[in-house]
């Protein structure tokens, strides 16, 4: 059962003087209930907008199209107060990337917690309240000793706790975690990403987890999807992908080869710049298989969007 | 907080003594004539010898220093002097109208800052819609309107076409006992009138902080947790913009004083502040220093509040650093 | 509660709610409360009825003038009590007066009992003042309001409690005072006058003319002062309270006038002089910036007195005033305004800032002028300001006091007084004035102080030291629930103890 | 050369979060700093870019102890350290557009002739494109505008880089890509760096030197435990 | 790149307000040109005498010959009303500057500073703001000629003090955040932070006390005036005008007091318009939503 179906997701921002810049082009996806999708790919290629769409939380100037279904509910086309009511919390939870930026400096963690206790769920009286968050906490690894600290006073790691510990009160079908597992070491990413591999396996919840941790990712993903300056490029069972016979993509090579245990070594070249994209492979300048053909736009195919994709015999040279 | 509490009381007595000097050196230096204002209208009549003469009898013509100095050793002592202007004992002007100036100061700021702060997070929920633009427009129609003004409509409004409320006093003309109820009911209009006075700054601060909160990430964050729009303007959009707000309410008592001097005026409230201009351009030194220690106190409380509220509502602020 | 039916506004006779515009500093006759009578806490020996003659009050009788007008003799009338149930004495008298004349007490019309040379009991029931000089119209300052010397004996009257807790044989005793509210005055079950009717006064104290227009019309009040134009519409406004209001309009003694100081090249200039008073226009001025509520002043006395020289009324003439210019030498310049051996026909005007009535007569004054080629600037400043310039700058100055001609005229423009604190302010120095005030002063034969009077008004019009523009009628509105009320003619002072209430123990309600 | 001498330092000084604290890196050096998250990692990096103010022990800079901290230090301390925050977002003005938060510290130094070219050049090394430079913090990805804030850290040429989890947001190739810029500047300048994180691998392999947080300093006492309660 | 054969359909999110924000710019800033212009042109070039008292044409409603009406000595309203709005602006905006100003500075210096300075400073302030600013202002200006300037000065000196907190507060909450670290370790002085990072970051707050302390000023004159201590009291500026406009109003005419009222509250309106629209300019996120 499709928890999450996104359906030619397009995001693009306004700028002044009519420039447009393209975040995320028509974007493919669906989550099923009780799997994990894990979203990686380079900075900046888009994906926290895409999440912000989902959410309809993206500012004035950016404009939709597409479709994203959740459960009847099209969520780009819905309005704000549906969003409010139903969604936001109750069905999609958010762990936003920058938590400590996301969180009320002028407030305690505790009470923030408390307040997203008593508003999603059924719990209350102060003491209810006040053991729920405490579970809350600690669900997220977050020190009890610290709930009574403002956000600024966190370190970088308690903060992202706090974040995951706030997204998940609401017990959401959905949960969409951007980057939950910075700032946090091993251990801790460990734990946080059991817990979320918990929570999508309690209830068949769904997970989409962006991140740059491919350690992470591998450990909690069902599927991987790539993106690439916008675009869904690769969109594969993560066995497949982490393992043999590994990525399709050049890029996604690419990303893998750069992990610091193995080649550490950079895709060479700029990111494209999404305010100007050429009409082909965005990703054509940087690549070493690159031909004629990349200058037209490659469809989709059941995994991957390349005119030259690395076929699973290719994958040992 | 206790510390910022007690290093601010010290710093009340150098900053008293500065302020009721400063008081008698200014009104020394001002060309109001405290025998003409002792005199009230006859002196419009009176010849040279009898102006002199009170001018001995009034003791005005000594060197205001030393003035001062008489003031402050005996006001230490507890006795603050006699009032010329009131031709009553300072002691018991003030006892006798302090209580109904705040009264009037507390009921209205109260008002103030409510009403003010929610009608700013209800215009700042959409800015620049229909509720947004009536506001604020409202806001600076009102922050141009002289309070005499708005007091007169209101009494025209509510006392005359409406027959709502009483216009003026403390309690009804005709009644001789000052019962909770008739003071209660000749309280709205005053309070309202300077309430309303007061409100725009309230309003437009809060609506401003609130808006530019709204569009930063931690509302973001708050609305992605599907907290209610209630608690994320309240508890989070406007705890975020709260600081002026909070500023505002050490400074704006100032001005809630120079607002109550004429409402009190208009309204014939039995209060203080009417008493001020009175005694200012009257050069009547004991009450004026009576009434301006009155008020650096008020304000230093204020701004003592205001900052002890920061410290409370934005634990970015350090009290220690204050 | 509404304020149509707890106040006075439901309309029972006994009780009044009057809105005044200023209260009383103190309500010590020994610091000036009540000097000219109608105090209704206190009595003098003498009070005024409605024309205002002279009628005993706690004097049995009129005094007995003796020596050459040098000494009176009142006698007390028997059986009156002060509000405490303390008989009145002749020490109570003697007492007042004496604390009013030491140097010591603040009062500030003190000089008014200047002719004073000593005031001694004889006997419990007499009172007898010597003067120093004759002083025709002295009986009529002894209005002065007694206060019981077991009361007020011990205290500093300066400063004593008795300024805000009075004690008098008046009609009245005050039942509250909340400071900047309003005053409650009770009927005074002992008042040897019989206990009034009216059993409780109130005079709400409302500053501002607008607000006391409206509190009137809201039922709050049921009587007040208000000026012309907010009377007016009261009147047509009236029916929304379905309850009969009148409008009293007091003629008075309160006139407008514009100094003209000696000491000034221009306004010391008598032909200057002389065309002003015959470029302004009075009527307009009374009609218009009066509302209709006052008359034109062709002198210090209105033209409602007794004592008004018959016939010295003088309508605007511009051609006049312009022939009188031409020919002293003052000639029509290029910008219309003349000019005399290169002096500007300019000056300065002072009016008090504040005074909407006088700022309006300033600036017509300087509209008018100007037809006339005659340049005055009106500049609003405080008295504070004004006072060191008086001697120099006109000033749109007013004034009037009833009673005697003396009271006011002496003062206003005997040349030994010139420059003596507000006293003849524009340093006006004639001896024929001089001489006629001195003999009006000393005189006690009627016509002689008449003719003398007469001969003053005539020499005003001659050589006018000053421009009398209007006097003004004070107006009241008062709701219509008593009978046969009246105005005095009234002084300057007004609002609180003159209106149609200055005999509030005399009224009787309506049928 | 950078030494800390038994630094102690934190918010409350009765809880200090860094106590008794050593370490020294050399100039040319690399040192990787590796400890638990809420350790007082990012505390002591501020400490040491002297923007912290230690409760007790000693920085020494080439030997020099430190006596001032904040604003009071001499300008050329300062800028003598470029620092990468462990929070992009929050180390970078909203008001200023990327090409300028980059060219800040030329703008403050006094150098603003350097400020075109510094900037063009920086951009390429951190791989900015050149229309993100003209975008405003709130309109890039976090992972772009920590690109930013290296170059921002770089622009100055500073003796010492102190990288406060520099790659914790960015995906692995931006990471390699940041991590070489770093390295040709340290290798080019002879300039020492303090990588501070939690990816052993990452640290490993970047750095010379890896130390870990528990071997340079005591452990804790249990009340002042700063770790995670569920482990 | 070529979007999609079927183009997409895109929702947008703010447009709307767009278009509307931008008419009442529009709106301000021709507001405001039409004040100022009227301001400077209409005296010089109408040579009527703003202080000619026609008794006879003594509060004529309006009409062709005087198109706002006559005032109760019969000086036309109109007239009056622009000599008053040059006087009145005048002494606001110079106000309203002067007090920003100061405050401003004051408050940023304060905060920026911090300990000993910061306290010294405050403490200054306190001590002003006690003494009630009408109080002082009565005696600024009884201390000179009544005139403008006084005026200026008094409003100006004594209305500084809450602008000088706001800031300040701002800034005490501004000046621990991370980004003045990077700024501090990028070489910036005190100098440069607090004009750079703080001052930008309270400037909306500074912005909107000013805007308040226009009309505010402009009353406050016309108090002062009331006293004897302001302008002379026939002379126009709308505080006046209004002020002795009150008695007409009751008497029941309406237009001594609309007119002036108008004069003050529509450049005040546009004004606020305008300051309005500079502060989501100066919003970084405003202005990237509103495409700026
Ligand atoms: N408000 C905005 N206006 C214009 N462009 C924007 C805006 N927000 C984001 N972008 C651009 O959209 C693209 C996608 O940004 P997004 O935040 O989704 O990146 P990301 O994939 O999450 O990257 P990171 O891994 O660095 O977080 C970026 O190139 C960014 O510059
Ligand atoms: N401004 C502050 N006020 C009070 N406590 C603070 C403040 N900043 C950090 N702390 C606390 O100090 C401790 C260490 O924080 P620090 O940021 O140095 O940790 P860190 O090692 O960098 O952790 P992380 O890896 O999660 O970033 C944490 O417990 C944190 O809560
Ligand atoms: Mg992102
Ligand atoms: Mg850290």
């Amino acid at each position: 059962m499709t928890v999450l179906s996104v359906r030619g997701l397009s995001v693009r921002f306004l700028m002044p003087g009519g420039r447009r810049v393209a975040a995320v082009t028509d974007a493919h996806f669906d989550v099923a209930a009780g799997e994990c999708l894990a979203l990686i790919g380079e900075s900046g290629c888009g994906k926290s907008v895409l999440v912000s769409a989902l959410l309809g939380l993206l500012p004035a100037n950016a404009q939709a199209a597409g479709e994203a279904r959740l459960g009847d509910l099209d969520l780009l086309a819905a309005d704000e107060r549906t969003l409010a009511r139903t969604v936001r919390g109750r069905r999609i939870g958010l762990i936003p990337q920058s938590p400590a930026a996301h969180l009320t400096p002028v407030r305690t963690i505790r009470s923030q917690l408390q307040e997203a206790v008593a508003q999603l769920t059924g719990v209350r009286g102060r003491a209810a309240l006040r053991s729920a968050a405490e579970e809350a906490a600690a669900r997220a690894a977050f020190p009890a000793d610290h709930l009574d600290r403002h956000p600024h006073e966190l370190s970088g790691g308690l903060a992202q706790r706090a974040a995951t510990a706030l997204a998940l009160v609401g017990e959401a079908p959905l949960l969409l975690a951007d980057e939950p597992t910075t700032g946090l070491d091993r251990d801790l990413v460990d734990h946080t990403v059991d817990e979320l591999r918990r929570h999508v396996d309690t209830a068949g919840r769904a997970l989409l987890v962006i991140t740059h941790d491919l350690a992470a990712a591998e450990r909690v993903a069902d599927r991987v999807a790539v993106m690439y300056a916008g675009r869904i490029v690769e969109l594969t069972d993560a066995e497949a992908f982490f393992g043999t016979p590994g990525p399709r993509h050049p890029y996604s090579r690419g990303l893998l080869q750069a992990l610091p245990d193995r080649a550490f070594t950079p895709i060479p070249g700029m990111p494209p710049e999404l305010g100007d994209l050429p009409d082909g492979c965005a990703f054509a300048t940087r690549c070493d298989r690159a031909a004629d053909t990349c200058a037209t736009q490659p469809p989709m195919t059941a995994t991957v969007a390349c005119h030259h994709p690395y076929v699973p015999e290719d994958s040992h040279a | 907080m206790a510390r910022l509490a007690g290093r601010r009381s010290l710093f009340a007595a150098p900053v008293l003594l500065a302020v009721t000097f400063g008081m008698f050196a200014i009104a020394a230096a001002s060309p109001f004539d405290p025998v003409r204002a002792y005199a009230g209208t006859a002196a419009l009549g009176a010849d040279r010898q009898t102006l002199d003469r009170l001018r001995t009898n009034l003791g005005v013509d000594r060197p205001f220093a030393e003035r001062w100095w008489d003031w402050l050793t005996s006001a230490l002592t507890g006795d603050l002097g006699q009032s010329s202007v009131m031709r009553q004992p300072v002691a018991d002007v003030i006892g006798e109208r302090l209580l109904w100036s705040t009264l009037l100061c507390t009921v209205a700021f109260a008002a103030a800052v409510l009403v003010g702060t929610l009608l700013g997070v209800l215009a700042a929920r959409r800015q620049g819609g229909w509720f947004d633009r009536t506001v604020t427009s409202l806001a600076y129609t009102l922050s141009a309107a002289p309070v005499f003004w708005t007091a007169l409509l209101a009494i025209w409004l509510f006392a005359l076409r409406l027959d709502l409320l009483p216009a003026g006093g403390l309690t009804d003309t005709a009644s001789e006992h000052v019962t909770p109820g008739q003071v209660a009911s000749h309280l709205v209009l005053p309070a309202g009138v300077l309430a309303v006075s007061q409100l725009p700054w309230f309003t437009l601060y809060v609506r401003q902080g609130v808006a530019d909160a709204l569009a930063e990430d931690p509302v973001r964050g708050a609305r992605a947790r599907g907290l209610s729009e209630h608690t994320v303007l309240l508890g989070h959009a406007l705890r975020s913009g709260l600081l002026p707000v909070l500023t505002l309410i050490g400074s704006r008592l100032p001005e809630l004083i120079t607002g109550a001097l004429l409402v009190e005026s208009v309204f014939s409230w039995p209060g203080i502040a009417a008493a001020t201009v009175e005694a200012a351009t009257a050069v009547d030194f004991p009450l004026l220093a009576a009434l301006t220690a009155l008020a650096t106190v008020a304000v230093l409380a204020g701004n003592l509040l205001a900052d002890l509220l920061y410290g409370l509502f934005d634990p970015r602020v350090k009290l220690s650093e204050m | 509660s509404a304020p149509g039916d707890g106040s006075g506004g439901g309309g029972s006779a006994d009780s009044v709610v009057i809105g005044v515009a200023s209260e009383p500093d103190t309500l010590s006759p020994l610091l000036g409360y009540g000097k000219d009578g109608n105090s209704k806490i206190f009595d003098g020996l003498l009070a005024r009825d409605a024309d205002l003659k002279l009628r005993p009050a706690l004097a049995k009788a009129l005094p007995e003038v003796g020596d050459d007008g040098l000494t009176y003799t009142y006698t007390l009338r028997d059986g009156v009590e002060f509000s405490d149930g303390e008989p009145l004495t002749a020490a109570d008298v003697v007492f007042t007066y004496e604390t009013v004349l030491d140097e010591r007490t603040n009062n500030t019309s003190r000089s008014e009992l200047d002719a004073v040379k000593e005031v001694r009991a004889d006997g419990a029931d007499k009172v007898v003042f010597t003067l120093k000089y004759p002083y025709a119209p002295f009986a009529g300052r002894t209005v002065l309001p007694i206060v019981p010397e077991h009361v007020a004996g011990d205290q500093d009257p300066n400063t004593g409690s008795f300024n805000t807790e009075p004690i008098g044989t008046g009609p009245y005793v005050l039942a509250a005072w909340s400071k900047g509210e309003k005053l409650t005055f009770k009927a005074n079950p002992r008042y040897w006058g019989g206990a009034p009717k009216v059993k409780t006064v109130t005079m709400a104290v409302v500053e501002d003319d607008d607000v006391r227009a409206t509190r009137l019309r809201s039922g709050d009040l049921d009587g007040a002062i208000l000026p012309p134009n907010l009377a007016a519409a009261h009147k047509n406004n009236s029916g929304e309270k379905s309850r009969g209001v009148r409008t009293y309009e007091a003629r008075s003694y309160d006139f407008r006038t514009v100094t003209l100081p000696t000491g000034n090249e221009v306004t010391g200039d008598r032909a200057i002089r002389r065309a002003l008073d015959a470029a302004v226009d009075r009527e307009a001025m009374a009609a218009k910036i009066l509302d209709g509520a006052g008359r034109p002043a062709y002198g210090p006395l209105p033209v409602d007195d007794p004592w008004f020289a018959k016939g010295i009324e003088r309508p605007q003439d511009l051609d006049r005033a312009k022939a009188i210019l031409d020919r002293a030498g003052w000639r029509a310049a290029a910008d219309g305004v003349r000019t005399k051996n290169g002096l500007r026909a300019a000056f300065t005007l002072f009016y008090p800032s504040g005074d909407k009535v006088r700022q309006d007569h300033a600036l017509a004054y300087a509209s008018d002028a100007r037809k006339a080629g005659i340049d005055v600037t009106a500049e609003s400043a405080t008295w504070e300001v004004i006072e060191p310039r008086m001697k120099d700058d006109a000033v749109l100055a007013g004034g009037g006091s009833t009673g005697d001609p003396d009271f006011g005229l002496y003062t206003l423009l005997h040349s030994s007084l010139a420059g003596n604190g507000f006293n003849n302010m524009g340093h006006y120095d004639n001896p024929a004035v001089d001489k006629a005030l001195d003999t009006g002063r000393r005189s006690q034969d009627e016509t002689t102080r008449r003719t003398a009077y007469d001969t003053l008004q005539r020499e005003l019009v001659k050589d006018p030291g000053s421009t009398f523009l209007t006097h003004i009628d004070h107006v009241y509105v008062l709701a219509d629930r008593w009978q046969g009320l009246t105005t005095q003619l009234e002084p300057h002072e007004h609002g609180f103890a003159s209106g149609p209430w200055w005999n509030i123990e005399d009224w009787r309600p309506a049928q | 050369m950078l030494e800390l001498r038994a630094v102690t330092a934190g918010y409350d000084q009765r809880a200090p979060v860094v106590r008794d604290f050593s370490l020294t890196v050399e100039p040319g050096e690399a040192v990787g700093l590796l400890g638990p998250s809420g350790c007082g990692k990012s505390t002591l990096a501020r400490v040491a870019a002297l923007l912290h103010r230690p409760d007790s022990g000693t920085l020494l800079l080439d030997g020099e102890p430190v006596r001032h901290w904040r604003h009071r230090a001499p300008r050329e301390q300062r800028t003598a350290f470029g620092v990468v925050f462990q929070q992009p977002r929050l180390a970078a003005d909203p008001r200023l557009r990327l090409a300028h938060l980059i060219a800040e510290p030329l703008h403050a130094t006094g150098r603003r002739s350097e400020v075109p070219d510094r900037v063009t050049e920086l951009a390429a090394t951190v791989g900015l494109t050149p229309d993100l430079l003209t975008r405003r913090p709130h309109e890039v990805s976090d992972g772009q505008l920590q690109r930013a804030c290296l170059a921002r850290a770089l622009v100055l040429r500073p003796r010492w880089l102190i990288c406060d989890e520099m790659t914790a947001m960015l995906d692995a190739s931006t990471g390699a890509a940041l991590v070489a810029a770093v390295e040709t500047y340290r290798s080019t300048t002879g300039a020492g760096l303090l990588a501070v994180g939690h990816d052993r691998t990452l640290l490993n392999r970047w750095c010379g030197r890896t130390v870990h947080w528990e071997a340079l300093q005591p452990p804790r006492a249990p009340e002042a435990s700063q770790g995670p309660s569920v482990r | 790149m070529a979007e999609t054969a079927v183009g997409p359909k895109w929702r947008s999110y703010g447009t709307r307000r767009r278009s509307t924000r931008t008419l009442r710019v529009r709106a301000s800033v021709t507001l405001v040109l039409v004040t100022v212009l009227a301001v400077l042109l209409v005296p010089p070039l109408v040579q009527l005498d703003q202080q000619a008292v026609d008794l006879a044409a003594k509060l004529q409603p309006p009409s062709w010959a005087h198109p706002f009406g006559t005032d109760d000595v019969g000086r036309d309203l109109l007239l009056r009303c622009v000599y008053g709005l040059r006087v009145s602006l005048l002494v606001g905006v110079t106000a309203a500057l002067t007090a920003t100003v100061i405050g401003t500075a004051v408050g940023a210096a304060a905060g920026a500073l911090g300990g000993w300075a910061d306290r010294a400073v405050m403490r200054l302030v306190d001590t002003f703001s006690s003494v009630p600013h009408l109080l002082l202002g009565i005696f600024i200006v009884a201390m000179f000629r009544p005139g403008v300037w006084p005026v200026v000065v008094s409003v100006g000196l004594t209305h500084w003090l809450s602008t000088a907190r706001i800031v300040r507060a701002e800034v005490l909450s501004l000046r621990s955040r991370p980004y003045i670290d990077a700024a501090l370790s990028g070489g910036a002085s005190r100098l440069r932070i607090a004009v750079r990072h703080l001052l930008p970051a309270v400037l909306p707050q500074a912005a909107l006390a000013a805007v308040l302390m226009v009309p505010h000023a402009m009353w406050h004159e016309s108090a002062l005036s009331f006293l004897g201590l302001g302008l002379p009291s026939h002379l126009a500026s709308l505080g006046n005008l209004i002020q002795n406009a009150r008695g007409s109003l009751l008497a029941g005419q309406w237009w001594p007091t609309l007119y002036p009222g108008l004069f003050l509250i529509v450049p005040t309106l546009a004004i606020a318009g305008l300051a309005g629209a500079w502060r989501e300019r100066i919003n970084p996120r405003r202005r990237s939503e509103l495409m700026l």
